[in-house]
């Protein structure tokens, strides 16, 4: 191994170069991280995890990464740097699932096997793919709906005219923003239909476009808006989450990642409406962590929040890399989501998850 | 009348024919790939960086030659990378959903394109709308237009394997750049309409002085206009050549691309004044710019320093021109 | 850009007093119009809160705005506000969130940092005659990756409302009786006050309209030019610092990578409130008034239930008939 | 005359690819007024420029006051007492009067600007120099007569010892050049030392004590001016005699057809109901004080401004003239009063410009022939004697007066069958003027019809057939040449104001 790799993430290029002579032999190997960017916190988590792997496998680990999420030309760019570096594998959390076909099939060419993490890549290359270590974002979706749901139920079921409920979106692109997008819908839809009310979900066509039987927006009992920013901004995010925290028959409303969730906390700052039940106020679920975000759910303005596991995510997706090299059989993992709130926060599979 | 001593200035033939800017930026060319060579242990020696760096070259090479037809007019356009995508974006919606022959969809990015280039040219020739406040008008109205018609999703162009992958082949087939090539000759065709024809001269000459042209019986919104038009057909081009080197383009963005791409065309010899343009000049900068973002990559260094590096670049080599203007004066 | 100014010879035979007030008042009105169509349109926008949100999120536009004013004066311009204010934000945080310094000195930092690039683009246009165009297009790209480069490439958090540190958070916005107040326009007020004042009757405002009117004449007239142009990039980089307190402080998280494209706004408001880009013409409080225009766009068609991408292609078509409006009256008045 | 209070000794400059100034001596007493005379491009503003501290010199002494100095910028040169009223109106359109005027030295209160003190100080200057400007007008809306007023006021109003005039009468009426005379002898009577240049021969021998002629960017000599006569200033000056009388007769041919008719034309309100007729082989002069609508007359005629109602008629044909291109079309060349702005592209080379107007004779479809393009620059250069390194220098770099024969050149180059001429000779040199005249003479002999827009008096009657007059946007009254003196023209030229 080569010890305690404080600068892993600057290794140079000549050692990088001994050490695939080396890995031959077998320990000692050589991974190329790209990340999706360096944004949020999120990502700090995840490489957090990484950091762990490598000095506990002691490999040698190159992160890179784009300045924003939807630079996704750059990131191509990095993935392919990253492959002619001719590594011992990737770990790679694509912006994009279709802008990275073209290097996956490079890197099955050049034998690089690629783990990939935090996203799918749905359509790679038969063999490229080694292994997908991801959230179930539906799921993910689904357990804020259903946290939220019990908070709200009663207001609905008691409702006379009809009610919002929000959603902010950062984006309609990314896999993981839409399936949690949409397993938040779907299952808030399914558990108020269960209880005998109709749904309607107006807003971001795509998204809309994707539910199943909408009902009529004049006539539902519940209406579900969703909002997608012009551009993934923390003001614009913020914008969308204000003009829908600002209609007077919104309970509730559901950030749907770091920045989203952050969105609805600036709105909040100037409307102060978010409160712990739909009859003081608008409830508040946010998804991922962050200072920001953990402050807010342990003072009760969100009721609380999902968070990924970032951290195991970097983790897993190194340990995968090298099990693969060393000759093990690898296979996807699909990582935990978890419900926090101000009681749980504190508990010990929960707080390593939530990062600053 | 008087014998005036007129001393003619000497200077090398060569020189004074490719330009002593031009000559500098072909050694800074050089000089930089050198230099990754020699900082990556000879790892960035070789086609296969070369061509990873043409891939960013190319659109951003298309960009800039669009950019310069209109910093020529003494106007400036930032609209031209959310045009871009504006254009791929839509091409490609149709290509994916609507099930248009590729060489349809490509059509609709150049017809796009030119359709953003007839709206700045006649906002800013007809009406006199400054072309900043244009550029920025239209930039939005690219970026929402392609939204909503593509419902704010990303669009992928096909894989070279899948249906209608072909027009890959006009970025590279196998390892034969042939983007380069169409480049150059769209560099070249560039060149000659600025240089050689009335057009060019008429761009150049209003770019100065607008109204002195004007009174020499001369249509200068035509020309002016003529300027935008050629801006916006190269932005289409440049769509296709981004998505066939990097497949996917989101909606909402492409602004990040209008700074590289005027940096090019500006450390090119280009004056954002109007009236003083250079095509080689414009491709020279782009493969600068190009080199050292493969460059930085390679280093593995992190990538906002290209942008520092471009920044500093572009002011020196600015710099240097003024310098020697202001020795000439 | 400067040089197309030179030698605005006899000839336009309108007071530029009149035509710069005309625009002013039209944009005002064109304020006014769209206040009342989005009231009438929707009940959430007629809302106390919806106002303050407005004005929450058109701080750092306007502070943004009153700066660039300086440069647009000179008949140069600042395009590196918007990524330095993210820049600026991201350093004076970073001091503030990893090295545990008080919120007070992050913002010194942040302000100092402004002015600071402030003084390298006033340097890079006055003493080495790049194009200002040019020369800040150089530092949008600079500050866009020193920003990001310096922190490491992580949004940066500063202290939110309620934390220790939180209370700079209140500069803008004070709560009282659950109401909340937008102080921060005050500031705003008192700003546009006071830069008018230096715009309009001081050494410094004077000299910054005379080089955006003719510089070459006024080197001759004596005035030390380079130090008074580099001085309205200075003002324009502490504005740009204010801005990115005003910024970090509305919002919750700072994203390095972010911030291109908001000098448009910034510009773009400028120039709708009557600044012209060959310099000389424009004042600060009709910025302020374009900028409202802009902010109106940006959080108002919202509330109509447009979705954020028909708001982009409105906001477009907004700002150009805001410019014609005024292209058509000018001649109209030169026609008689 | 009182003591040397200014020596340059062997100053020498160059510009790359012009020796501008080579040893060049000049001298100035106290209470003199010092003529600087010499063709376009002699030197003489350079010459300027060096003292003031805009251009740095290569080599030669400045002695000011008995002690070797260099300026560095004109603040120090100003601060000495060393002041300049340029060539070019340095003016800054934006602000007012006052403003203008004190710019770089305003008074004070606190922090805050003195305006109205500024104001008043301009009014008592103005009151002094007996001329009526309202110091808080914006300086853009003055005529071009008034603002050089203002520019001359700000010279004055500097704690001046030398004052230099670079062409200030060029832009100025009959009337403001006495104003200014009186002034400049009112200067020189306070002992102040006056450098003064002008390319009118009827000035110098008024207004000068001295005269110190360049040529070619060399000194030549110096005469006392009431020793020596016109011809021998002008001999110093190109060497060789060239002076020509006045016309006495319409040398149209008799019988001539009219090739314009401008009926009843009405454009804003400088020009109001303007109607002349033009004849082939004509020159016709236009007369009249600044600001009378001479130039908006031609620029309606021409397309460039719009009209509001009238008709023009091109060989009895009826024509639509609605913008340059049109005129152009109709067969109309014209030459702008103000070439920097309207006349050349300065980015552009001599070669470019002189192509302008006709570029689709020298192109082959929409490829320009850029071997004929410069064959014929270089035939116009040689005619003209237009001094350039070559036809490829950029015309930024050519002296004023040989901008204006690149000027001339475009549109001989486009060989228009009508030229309107607007201040062809302005600030051009008598050489060169000369070559001008008898460029015109012998185009109109060629048949050619020729509107000649001029504020020189003795150019209207040297040059014109017949003479329109106009004042304050309407025409005052037509004049043929043999009936035409200078008294009855400035009747005409005032009559409506007095
Ligand atoms: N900045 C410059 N660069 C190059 N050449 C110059 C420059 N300024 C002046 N010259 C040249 O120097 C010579 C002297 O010019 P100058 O302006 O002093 O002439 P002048 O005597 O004032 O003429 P005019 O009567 O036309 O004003 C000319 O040949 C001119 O082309
Ligand atoms: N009353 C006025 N108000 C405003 N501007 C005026 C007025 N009179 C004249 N001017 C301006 O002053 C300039 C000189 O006027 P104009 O060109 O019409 O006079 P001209 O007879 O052609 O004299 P010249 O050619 O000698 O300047 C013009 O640009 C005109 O616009
Ligand atoms: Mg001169
Ligand atoms: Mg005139």
């Amino acid at each position: 191994g080569c010890g305690g790799g404080d600068e892993a993430t600057t290794s140079d290029n000549g050692d990088a170069a001994t050490s695939e002579e080396d890995s031959s032999g077998g320990g000692d190997y050589t991974f190329e991280v790209v990340v999706k960017s360096f944004q949020s916190t999120y990502w700090q988590a995840a490489i957090q995890g990484i950091e762990a792997a490598k000095e506990e496998l002691g490999v040698k680990v190159n992160t890179t990464g784009p300045n924003a999420e939807s630079d996704i030309a750059d990131q191509v760019n990095m993935l392919n740097n990253a492959i002619s570096q001719n590594p011992d594998g990737i770990a790679l959390a694509a912006n994009d699932q279709n802008a990275v076909l073209d290097s996956l099939q490079d890197a099955l060419d050049a034998d690089i096997p690629v783990v990939c993490f935090d996203t799918g890549v749905p359509d790679a290359p038969e063999g490229s793919v080694i292994a997908t270590i991801a959230t179930d974002n539906e799921a993910a979706g689904a357990v804020a709906a259903e946290n939220m749901y019990n908070v709200i139920k009663d207001t609905i079921a008691n409702a006379t005219e009809p009610v919002r409920i929000g959603e902010v979106n950062q984006d309609a692109t990314s896999a993981n923003i839409s399936g949690r997008g949409m397993g938040f819908i779907n299952k808030m839809k399914e558990l108020i239909e269960a209880d005998g009310k109709t749904v309607a979900v107006i807003g971001n066509q795509f998204y809309v476009d994707q539910v199943e039987n909408n009902g009529d927006e004049g006539s539902a009992d519940v209406i579900i808006e969703v909002a997608v920013p012009a551009q993934t901004t923390v003001e614009l995010s913020a914008t969308e989450a204000s003009n829908i925290m600002n209609k007077d028959d919104t309970i509730a409303i559901f950030g749907s990642n770091q920045v989203t969730a952050e969105g609805v906390l600036t709105a909040n700052q100037n409307l102060n409406v978010l409160a712990a039940t739909p009859d003081e106020g608008i409830v508040g679920v946010g998804f991922d962590a962050g200072a920001t975000l953990k402050a807010a759910v342990a003072d009760g303005t969100l009721i609380g929040a999902v968070t990924q596991a970032p951290v195991d995510q970097g983790n897993l997706a190194i340990h995968a890399l090298y099990d693969y090299c060393e000759g093990k059989e690898v296979s996807d993992i699909p990582t935990d989501s978890y419900w926090y709130d101000a009681s749980n926060m504190e508990e010990e599979d929960i707080a390593p998850n939530l990062y600053d | 009348m008087g014998g005036r001593k007129v001393e003619s200035i000497k200077q090398n033939p060569l020189v004074k024919k490719v330009g002593f800017n031009r000559i500098v930026l072909c050694i800074v060319l050089l000089l930089m790939y050198g230099l990754f060579c020699a900082l990556t242990g000879g790892d960035f020696f070789g086609m296969r960086r070369i061509l990873s760096a043409l891939n960013y070259a190319y659109f951003l090479g298309f960009l800039s030659l669009a950019v310069t037809f209109v910093i020529a007019t003494g106007g400036i356009d930032f609209s031209i990378g959310p045009v871009m995508f504006c254009c791929a974006l839509m091409a490609g919606f149709c290509f994916t959903m609507y099930g248009m022959p590729m060489p349809a969809a490509l059509l609709i990015s150049l017809v796009i394109g030119l359709a953003f280039g007839i709206f700045n040219g006649y906002l800013v020739a007809y009406w006199n709308v400054p072309s900043f406040i244009t550029s920025m008008a239209s930039m939005n109205i690219a970026k929402g237009l392609a939204s909503v018609f593509t419902k704010t999703q990303s669009v992928s162009w096909p894989q070279s394997s899948q249906e209608g992958g072909w027009f890959r082949n006009l970025v590279t087939i196998e390892d034969i750049p042939v983007g380069l090539i169409i480049l150059i000759v769209i560099a070249v065709v560039c060149a000659i309409l600025l240089n050689q024809t009335k057009m060019g001269r008429y761009i150049l000459s209003l770019g100065s002085n607008k109204e002195a042209v004007r009174l020499s019986g001369v249509n200068v919104k035509k020309w002016e206009m003529s300027a935008y038009v050629v801006c916006g057909l190269l932005v289409g081009i440049a769509a296709i050549f981004f998505v066939g080197a990097y497949s996917t383009v989101q909606p909402g963005y492409g602004d990040q691309y209008n700074n590289e791409a005027i940096a090019g065309c500006v450390m090119g010899g280009t004056s954002m004044a109007g009236g003083l343009a250079s095509i080689s000049g414009t491709i020279i900068g782009v493969f600068i710019i190009s080199l050292l973002q493969e460059g930085i990559m390679a280093l593995g260094l992190d990538k906002n320093l290209q942008l520092i590096i471009t920044g500093i670049i572009v002011i020196v080599a600015v710099f240097a021109d003024v310098v020697a203007r202001r020795r000439k004066n | 850009m400067a040089n197309k100014s030179v030698s605005k010879t006899a000839g336009t035979n309108k007071s530029f007093i009149d035509k710069m007030g005309g625009q002013q008042f039209i944009v005002l009105i064109i304020v006014i119009v769209m206040f009342i169509f989005f009231s009438a349109m929707s009940p959430g926008f007629r809302k106390y809160t919806t106002v303050v949100s407005i004005l929450d999120y058109s701080y750092y536009i306007a502070l943004m705005a009153i700066g660039v004013t300086f440069p647009l004066l000179t008949g140069g311009v600042d395009l590196s506000i918007g990524t330095g204010l993210i820049c600026y934000s991201l350093i004076g945080g970073l001091l503030v969130r990893q090295h545990g310094m008080p919120v007070a000195v992050g913002m010194l930092v942040t302000i100092l940092i402004g002015i600071v690039f402030g003084i390298i683009n006033g340097c890079l246009v006055a003493l080495m005659d790049l194009p200002p165009f040019l020369a800040t297009l150089c530092t949008c790209m600079i500050t866009r990756g020193f920003g990001a480069f310096v922190v490491g490439g992580y949004g940066i958090p500063w202290p939110a409302a309620g934390q220790e540190g939180g209370w700079f958070r209140s500069i803008f916005k004070i709560q009282m009786g659950g109401q909340n107040i937008p102080i921060g326009f005050l500031w705003i007020i008192l700003l546009v006050i006071i830069m008018s004042f230096v715009l309009n009757h001081t050494k410094m405002g004077r000299y910054t309209r005379a080089i955006g009117s003719n510089k070459e004449a006024t080197r001759l007239s004596g005035v030390n030019v380079k130090f008074y142009h580099i001085m309205a990039y200075v003002i324009c980089g502490l504005f740009a610092g204010l801005a990115a307190i005003a910024y970090s402080a509305i919002f919750a998280t700072v994203q390095p990578g972010s911030g291109a494209g908001f000098e448009m706004d910034a510009i773009g408001g400028a120039i709708v409130g009557g600044v012209s880009m060959s310099g000389a013409v424009g004042n600060v409080t009709g910025t302020l008034i374009g900028v409202f225009v802009i902010c109106l766009l940006k959080t108002g068609l919202p509330f109509i239930g447009l979705t954020a991408n028909w708001q982009q292609i409105i906001t477009g078509f907004v700002l150009i008939i805001a410019v014609l409006i005024d292209i058509f009256k000018r001649k109209k008045e030169s026609g008689q | 005359m009182g003591e040397v209070i200014l020596t340059m000794k062997g100053i020498d400059k160059s510009f790359p690819g012009v020796h501008a100034l080579d040893h060049v001596d000049l001298e100035v007493r106290k209470g003199e007024v010092h003529a600087l005379m010499g063709e376009n491009g002699a030197g003489k503003s350079t010459l300027m420029k060096v003292l003031t501290g805009i251009y740095k010199k290569d080599s030669g002494t400045i002695t000011y006051e008995g002690k070797e100095v260099e300026f560095h910028n004109t603040r120090e040169a100003q601060d000495a007492g060393v002041v300049i009223v340029h060539q070019e109106l340095n003016m800054l359109g934006h602000l007012t009067v006052a403003q203008n005027i004190f710019i770089g030295r305003e008074f004070k209160k606190g922090i805050r600007i003195d305006d109205k003190k500024m104001n008043e100080e301009a009014k008592k200057l103005f009151d002094r120099m007996h001329i009526d400007i309202d110091p808080k007008e914006t300086m853009s809306k003055l005529t071009v007569g008034k603002q050089q007023m203002c520019e001359i006021a700000k010279a004055i109003s500097h704690k001046a010892k030398v004052i230099i005039f670079d062409e200030p009468s060029a832009a100025l009426t009959e009337s403001e050049i006495e104003e200014l005379f009186k002034i400049i002898r009112d200067l020189r009577d306070q002992g102040l030392g006056i450098v003064y240049i002008s390319h009118r021969m009827d000035e110098i021998k008024v207004i000068t004590d001295r005269v110190t002629v360049m040529r070619d960017g060399a000194y030549v000599g110096t005469l006392i001016t009431k020793d020596c006569t016109k011809d021998d200033i002008i001999n110093m000056m190109v060497g060789r005699v060239i002076y020509e009388d006045p016309k006495t007769q319409n040398m149209t041919p008799k019988g001539s057809p009219v090739v314009l008719k401008v009926d009843h034309l009405n454009a804003g309100k400088m020009v109001q109901d303007v109607s002349f007729e033009l004849h082939k082989g004509e020159v016709l002069g236009f007369s009249g004080l600044m600001g009378a609508g001479r130039t908006e007359t031609m620029r309606a005629l021409f397309g460039a401004d719009p009209i509001d109602s009238g008709d023009i008629y091109i060989n009895g044909q009826k024509v639509t003239i609605k913008s340059p291109q049109d005129a152009v079309k109709h067969g109309i060349g014209y030459l702008s009063e103000d070439r920097k702005r309207y006349g050349i592209v300065v980015q552009k080379s001599v070669a470019e410009n002189t192509t302008m107007a006709d570029l689709d004779e020298f192109s082959n479809g929409p490829f320009i022939n850029k071997k004929k393009e410069k064959e014929v620059a270089n035939k116009y250069v040689e005619s003209l004697a237009t001094k350039t390194p070559s036809v490829d220098q950029l015309v930024v770099n050519l002296s004023g007066g040989n901008q204006q024969k690149v000027v001339i050149a475009k549109w001989l180059t486009r060989n228009c069958d009508i030229l309107i001429f607007d201040e062809p000779t302005r600030g051009i040199d008598v050489g060169a003027k000369n070559e001008i005249y008898k460029l015109m003479n012998q185009l109109a002999a060629e048949g050619k019809a020729i509107i000649m827009v001029s504020s020189e008096m003795t150019e209207i009657l040297r040059m014109s057939d017949r003479i329109v007059v106009m004042c304050e946007g309407k025409k005052t009254g037509e004049l043929d040449i043999s009936e035409a003196t200078q008294e009855n023209i400035m009747n005409m030229a005032t009559r409506e104001i007095s």
